[in-house]
């Protein structure tokens, strides 16, 4: 078991012949990945990495049954093609474009609420992968390693942090799901905690915050009431100045919300195991599972 | 990106959302013009920086003649104006902003937020304006009203009813508010803003509502659909270090302390400062070299580092994954042979060929340290600097 | 409310939405200048009814003078055309739309619906132009694509791809297709629109994009804020009967059978039609009287009955509610002695207060005959006409 | 139990002061609903029935803590209500109203698809009554008796007609539903399949559809599905013709589909007993019963 993402997966590509689809899709790949084809406007009937490419979702759908969608569109189209992702029926869309203007992810996420059987991932994110089944994102695939820990997280290196300490721990990771920078974004912690605490393969979870918005105080609220899992979290950017971007779109302390500081507090009150280095990530989760 | 207080203004006019008569002046001499045009027979000047708090730290005038706009102007512009929310070095004035004084009878506050939470827009009121509104919330936070937009365009009456009722406001002045609040919408989205905050929103001695300030952020990932916004930028307002970092692809923020990072991945680079911190530590900066963090890049970083007087060591933290840690160090090794940064420098390397690379780095005879450990790495930064840890 | 063709093609000019050139005519002088003005060397003359079907049935001429133009006006215009979708009756040309003829290389079928199931506006589009969209989704389902819109206003430009892939366009007529669609799109909004159909939607043999027919529904519920639009409706398209109902307040609908009916509740007044059939009678009409069934519109309805020569009797199905069934039954006989309906009238009343409402018919002596239960009294309602039961 | 709503709602009027809102707030406070105040912009302050009136829907909440509103505001305001009632926290909104554009409506399932917790009754309807306990609506009160049949229906008049046979024939109402007669609306058939299903209350159910649309198929999809208890279907409209609409704005058979005959077969391959005169349905819902 995993979650989200296995061997089964039929992934297409959106922006599947550009620059940063092909090498990735290359990787993906390799992998092992079952990437079946991809879709670029104007370059149906052709093909590329030895798949076929479409004009649309929709005909990539119909010709290869694909259910799910790595997106690396550019950013002033990248709404556009989580939308066309869903229209198609795709299940699990995972849009790795940064810099998506922000009222065009408002409009998605309107969108998407009339397709509650559609799942976003991203944007501004390194995807999902599940070790040794399916690598749907830019992460190296090579860090990874199948295992007990599922992990999720806003930030991408810090994900690879999280994941190179488990793998190293001989701990191994389920599935780890970056949910992106960005302040409106697909799934978030609460959807990743339910998943990983109803997937029988993962033992414990390991979530990465950072500061802005308060999805990791939520988060932590539901640890509490919901999630019989270890949970270690980790909250980036004790040290960032209030109003200042850090990078991400969404990590700002903005009218004094969205500290690091309450992030942790919220966390210490549902009882999670808080780390405040990145690099005892790995030890921290191990400790709690020998407690167990 | 922030706008100036003149140019919200004038962006506000194209949305039918009143504000007082005025012009921006960039000399004394157009600022007198400015104010005989306008007529007064009072006149305020504000000094034009993307900062709030201008009033109490003298940035804002009231005048009686147009010779004394001339002379406030003349104190303002070139001037660098600090205020609470300014840095330490305060922000430079090049334009004031002369207006016809208003008669006020009653301060409000009201912006337009892109609300995260509940991914839409909301509108945030209180009766209680011209105080900041985290103030407000620190102490009255029931004096805050948060009404989320639905999603179509448009603002639906039962919104302008519900902040009527939050301003106590009269049957014709919920006309002017609703036209008022409609344009706000048009103009957040037609602009992409972020944010847009009018503290206070007053009404006038007549009755009416004007809106006294304007404060617009836009999005900047979608300045790309918006050239004549962008055009609006003034980026002396930014650290220059800022700037810099900006033209050369680098995500770059100015900290306060001694210790300069460079790091790849944004979430990363945070959790690099608060390690140093935790260590004892202050860092100089946040930096984002990127994934790749190409020998370009690191350059440009290291001579950004050494522009800032204030650096004592270096903290190089890189993971390595689909881009290698061999590729990188190479990269990093080129740079300080271009820039030597002339204070410690200590590499971290973890992930992909994080060994090779700091073979690399040893057999490179440059004084770069390699030290192996996150923790272990902070505190040698830490240490380098002459600091704690 | 329906449009006609001509006054939906010039709303479509409106949205920029590409229609042949062309002029509506009145008379055969009329429509003789309107193809002198347009040119030729060929016309269209097309007569304007609320009805699909115009081709088959003569509603549609190919003219190549404009004496000929004003031939075929004159023939049309003034009398009635039957297709197979008007009733046998047929409705009454008053007007004739006078084109230019279009070169057409392809047919499409493009329309824009309120999707009752996604809840939201969608397209519907078929490579099959020129026929009845039924017919196609009888016979080829897989060639009708739908497209539902995402619920801000705007068309996304993967819908523009997905139906320029469905009626297989190259780039450039893809570009005329997505502002085709952004006009219709628009259309249906700002006229509150029910209904949007182009069929066929033809390309031209230069490759253009052209509406060649032209239908629009508004939604009634809307008219109110659209008095522009509610001025262009044409009552001489409905049975006189519907528009003498309607301006009394009742919701009628004629129907083929023999048996009037009136009830309170759309539902209910269904349910009776289908209980007349069930007993082996056929409905003249189907008509809500509305909750409170007054003097006044119950009068109406006689009266609307009495016009009827088909009607041979009547039933009155009544369940009182909060209006009690003895004030309804002194409505009716109120009515009943304005206008005598001169065929029996069967009355069956139920809920509040019917058996009241029953011993005032009986004592009113009128020939109104009182049945209990919905069933007998259906029965001896179609018995009462002749009929089987 | 019953269904959505009981003696303890605690019900606000929007539109309280009009002839409408007057009239049936007088029925239902004499039938003992529990209705708490009424919101009429303009009039805050004043009182109406021995209720307090408020401006604004988010007063009245905070006020008199109503959950629940009834809505008599005429249609061109009317989707502005049902919006300002979700605004204002409120989680059952039953609005009476005809005649509301069909886009306004769309606008508003839009917007309610955010709020989840929110359920809409309506438009075009006759309201929601547990006997003996809550009336909202306009249905006559007198004819309901409190007993075991769920009743869900599309028209008004039929409504009471059901009801009506189930009193007479003593089975009596656990809650009446009228989802009303438009196109796009609240709560349909399903919804109140499943709330029925699981009211322990509930023995039997009566559902009573109409031409237009597909609710009824998708209904009948769900009862072979998902209920356990008996189902007793009508279908008004099997005489009317295609391209007209029967009174109700929903009650259309277009492009030959929505049309009686197939719906009937669709509850008939579903095994839900079905009867094709409306005077039957008391009978039927009472053999069924003994049936068991």
């Amino acid at each position: 078991m995993s979650v989200l993402v296995d061997r089964e997966t039929r992934v297409i590509c959106q922006g599947f012949t550009g620059r940063q689809g092909t090498f990735h899709c290359e990787q993906a790949i390799q992998y092992g990945t079952c990437l079946v084809g991809g879709v670029t406007p104007g370059r149906g009937g052709t093909r590329h990495l030895d798949r076929p490419v479409f004009d649309t979702v929709r005909e990539a759908v119909k010709e290869t049954g694909a259910h799910a969608s790595l997106i690396f569109v550019p950013a002033a189209g990248a709404a556009d093609a989580i939308l066309e992702a869903a229209d198609a029926g795709i299940r699990l869309i995972v849009c790795i474009t940064e810099h998506i203007p922000v009222l065009d992810m408002v409009r998605v996420k309107t969108a998407l609420r009339s397709r509650p059987e559609t799942r976003l991932i991203g944007p501004n994110c390194p995807g999902i992968i599940t070790p040794d089944g399916c690598k749907m994102g830019i992460m190296p695939g090579s860090i990874h390693r199948r295992g007990r820990i599922g992990i999720v997280s806003r930030s991408g290196t810090l994900t690879y942090v999280a994941v190179h300490q488990t793998t190293e721990i001989g701990l191994g990771q389920s599935t780890c799901i970056g949910i992106g920078g960005d302040p409106i974004h697909g799934i978030g912690f609460i959807d990743c905690l339910a998943l990983f605490e109803a997937d029988p393969e993962t033992e414990g979870i390991v979530l990465v915050g950072e500061i802005g918005g308060n999805d990791e105080e939520k988060a932590a609220a539901y640890v509490r009431d919901h999630v019989t899992k270890p949970v270690v979290a980790y909250v980036a950017g004790v040290t960032a100045p209030p109003g200042k971007r850090m990078g991400h779109a969404g990590a700002i302390i903005s009218g004094g919300t969205g500290t690091a500081a309450e992030k942790y507090r919220a966390f210490e009150e549902a009882f999670v195991s808080v780390v405040h280095s990145p690099s005892e990530i790995g030890q921290a989760m191990s400790d709690r599972l020998k407690r167990r | 990106m922030n706008l100036h207080e003149y140019q919200a203004k004038e962006i506000f006019s194209r949305f039918g959302i009143p504000v007082p008569t005025g012009s921006v002046a960039r000399s004394p001499v157009e600022a007198v013009a400015a104010a005989e045009r306008l007529g007064g027979p009072v006149w305020v000047v504000k000094a034009q920086i993307h900062a709030g708090g201008r009033g109490k730290a003298g940035g804002v005038a009231v005048c009686h003649s147009p010779a004394a706009v001339g002379e406030v102007a003349g104190k303002l512009i070139g001037q660098r104006l600090k205020t609470h929310q300014t840095g330490p070095e305060g922000l430079p004035v090049h334009a004031v902003w002369v207006e016809e004084a208003s008669e006020i009878e009653r301060e409000l506050y009201l912006s337009l937020v892109v609300d995260r939470a509940r991914e839409c827009l909301s509108f945030i009121a209180s009766s209680e304006g011209g105080m900041e509104i985290e103030a407000v919330a620190a102490t009255d936070p029931e004096k805050i009203a948060t009404v989320p937009l639905p999603p179509d365009p448009g603002v639906p009456a039962y919104v302008t009813r519900i902040l009527g009722g939050v301003f106590r406001m009269t049957p014709p002045q919920l006309e002017a508010l609703s036209s008022l609040l409609s344009g706000l919408e048009r103009c957040m989205r037609e602009s992409d803003a972020s944010l847009i905050e009018i503290n206070p929103l007053i009404v006038t001695r007549g009755g009416a509502l004007c809106a006294l300030d304007a404060k617009v952020n836009l999005d900047d990932n979608a300045l790309g659909r918006h050239a004549e916004l962008a055009a609006l930028d003034d980026p002396s307002q930014r650290d220059p270090a800022e700037n810099e970092a900006a033209r050369a692809g680098l995500n770059y923020v100015a900290l306060e302390g001694d210790i300069a990072c460079m790091v790849n991945g944004a979430g990363l680079a945070m959790a690099t400062m608060d390690l140093i911190q935790l260590k004892g530590g202050q860092p100089a900066n946040f930096l984002d070299v990127g994934g790749d963090a190409t020998a370009a890049r690191v350059t440009e970083a290291f001579r950004i580092f050494r522009a800032n007087p204030r650096v004592r060591s270096i903290f190089v933290n890189i993971f390595g994954g689909i881009v290698r840690c061999d590729l990188i160090a190479e990269g990093i090794i080129a740079a300080f042979k271009e820039v030597a940064p002339g204070v410690p420098v200590i590499v971290q390397l973890e992930g992909t060929r994080a060994e090779e690379g700091r073979r690399m780095f040893a057999e490179s005879r440059l004084p770069i340290e390699t030290a192996s450990g996150l923790a272990r790495a902070a505190e040698r930064a830490v240490r380098a600097a002459g600091g704690a840890a």
